[in-house]
């Protein structure tokens, strides 16, 4: 199962409450304010790398790109948006709004 | 793969409706069906052929439009939702209709996936 | 045995009440759904299980109540509630709170259910 | 005292035009004077006459309308946040008007109090 | 000056961003979701009792009413719409949406 | 010495760009502000100064970008460009990663500011 989150970790509980669901193996995909979360340094960096040891995390380029987000948590990674539509391929998908 | 959209939000005010229309971009380019795009809660005003954005921006109305008349994807807003909303008939941009949410229950059944954009 | 012609849909209502309408239109698209004889299951996290606290009076906002319709479920047969156990307890909430009996799980637990679903929505 | 409202969000999706009505309402039972309701981001549907909400519910762009005609309260949507969502003067309800954000401006600088309603 | 916080605290940050900018003396004022901070009893009682320390704390009445919330934290007073407006009359407004 | 017909207007940004509207809609009302000779001050706080940030490159999700616009506001005479620290600070930016210069301030000094307003309007 896929999971996408779409809010600022910073302003909203929405990560924080998705990553108690996560189940090992699980993919994450943060996309729009979301991509926050994986920016390299910042107060979330320590939970982020928590969660990959279990779970593959990406965040969507354009997203990151868009928001001046150029350096991400080690071991996040990059797609566009077929990249996206892969991850949809593969599983079905709870978008977290 | 059949896939089924649900979007929750209007245009401008959320992301949302961008990253819905570039996913299901991708998803046809890819090779896939994208079956319908179906609009609740403020999503029905996407469809709203009286938006008139500046020049230099997207047009969203017309380009699910274009993407309802080029690809076959309906582009569907709840009834309800539309009401509520001022969104009728008579507004209504081109390859758009108003319908129930049976309607997208039918999608969800008869979909692959159903990929939900919103707040 | 599972039958091939039903799909498994969760709903994850995830609003508090009133707010924002997204439970409100959120219930109005089960109702709905409960017709088409579909495997519906409702799961209730965060700020959403305040949609089912007792005592919701709404006539001094103005806007129409809706707690009690979730009682109006079982009788289109949509018999699965589940209530996430953390944000009934950060809430300061029990069971005896809410107008509609429940099962109250560990995210782990829902976690496993979201898994086994066709399709997800959340309002 | 003279007092201007900001509404920043759309009817029904979010709480914020219900509380922007019941404290005009207040105010004006108070003996305050409701200068304005200016409409800005999602904020302008506020005032479309298209919507059709259930005969139980609320009309939330009628009862702007009799607040604006009863108590001569100028209701006012941003032309430029109308114009992205497909509000215009066609489908505006009585007593409403579009304008510019230089109105929003005089709206702020001659009224004792501005009070924001929004998500 | 009167602060307004109109989100549920335990979905969103601005209760606790609200509370870093707040000087003594100045009324906060929870309304619409922004309610469910006063709540006796939740996670958020603490710091309510702690600010009310400084600051005086209001809750509008028809919000707690329409969700259900009839013990609110020691301390907290309770206004209708009218009483909201009076808040108004006292002070400059600064509502933290 | 103050002038009487000048108010003190102050505007907050609070939300991330892109994602919602707030902050760009936000930029525009500042801009037509700007032209009545008030005495304006644009506040960054939480994910509002992510709206500052360098080297945002929309063209890949299809918006307009608009961080250089804030770069116009000093043309505009409005100068008062403010960033909470601590919002900085956690989102693990410098002075150096904005696109304009602004004044970093702890909370208390903005809450002094907040209080001397006559309007505040937050985005």
């Amino acid at each position: 199962m896929l999971h996408t989150i779409n809010k600022s970790p910073f302003e909203n509980s929405t990560f924080e409450t998705c990553i108690r669901f996560l189940l090992p193996g699980d993919p994450i995909l943060f996309i729009e304010d979301g991509v926050y979360a994986v920016q390299a340094g910042n107060r979330f960096s320590a939970i982020i790398a928590n969660t990959l040891k279990n779970n593959p995390v990406f965040a969507l380029q354009p997203d990151l790109t868009a928001r001046g987000l150029t350096v991400v948590t080690e071991g996040v990674q990059c797609v566009d948006y077929e990249g996206f539509v892969g991850l949809v391929e593969e599983h079905q998908v709870n978008s977290w709004l | 793969m059949k896939i089924g959209i649900l979007l929750k939000e209007g245009p401008y005010n959320h992301q949302a409706s961008d990253t819905a229309f570039k996913f299901a971009e991708a998803a046809i380019k890819k090779g896939h069906t994208v079956d319908a795009v179906f609009l609740y809660n403020d999503g029905v005003t996407n469809v709203t052929k009286l938006m008139d954005p500046p020049q230099d921006d997207r047009n969203i109305s017309a380009r699910w439009s274009e993407l309802s008349q080029k690809h076959g994807v309906e582009v569907l807003a709840c009834i309800a939702a539309s009401k509520r909303r001022g969104i009728n008939d008579d507004v209504l941009v081109q390859g758009s209709a108003i319908t129930g949410l049976g309607t997208l229950t039918d999608i969800a059944i008869r979909n692959d996936r159903l990929v939900t954009f919103g707040d | 045995m599972e039958n091939e012609n039903v799909n498994k849909i969760m709903h994850v209502l995830r609003h508090a009440p009133h707010g924002t309408i997204y439970s409100y239109e959120g219930l109005e698209m089960i109702l709905i759904m409960a017709a088409y004889e579909q495997d519906l299951s409702v799961v209730f996290i965060g700020d959403g299980v305040y949609a089912l606290k007792k005592n919701q009076e709404t006539a001094g906002i103005g806007i129409k109540g809706f707690a009690k319709t979730f009682m109006a479920l079982d009788g289109y047969d949509v018999e699965k509630l589940y209530v996430d156990k953390l944000s009934l307890e950060e809430r300061g909430l029990t069971e005896d709170d809410l107008v509609v009996d429940v099962e109250v799980l560990d995210a782990e637990v829902i976690g496993g259910l979201m898994r086994e679903q066709d399709v997800i929505i959340h309002h």
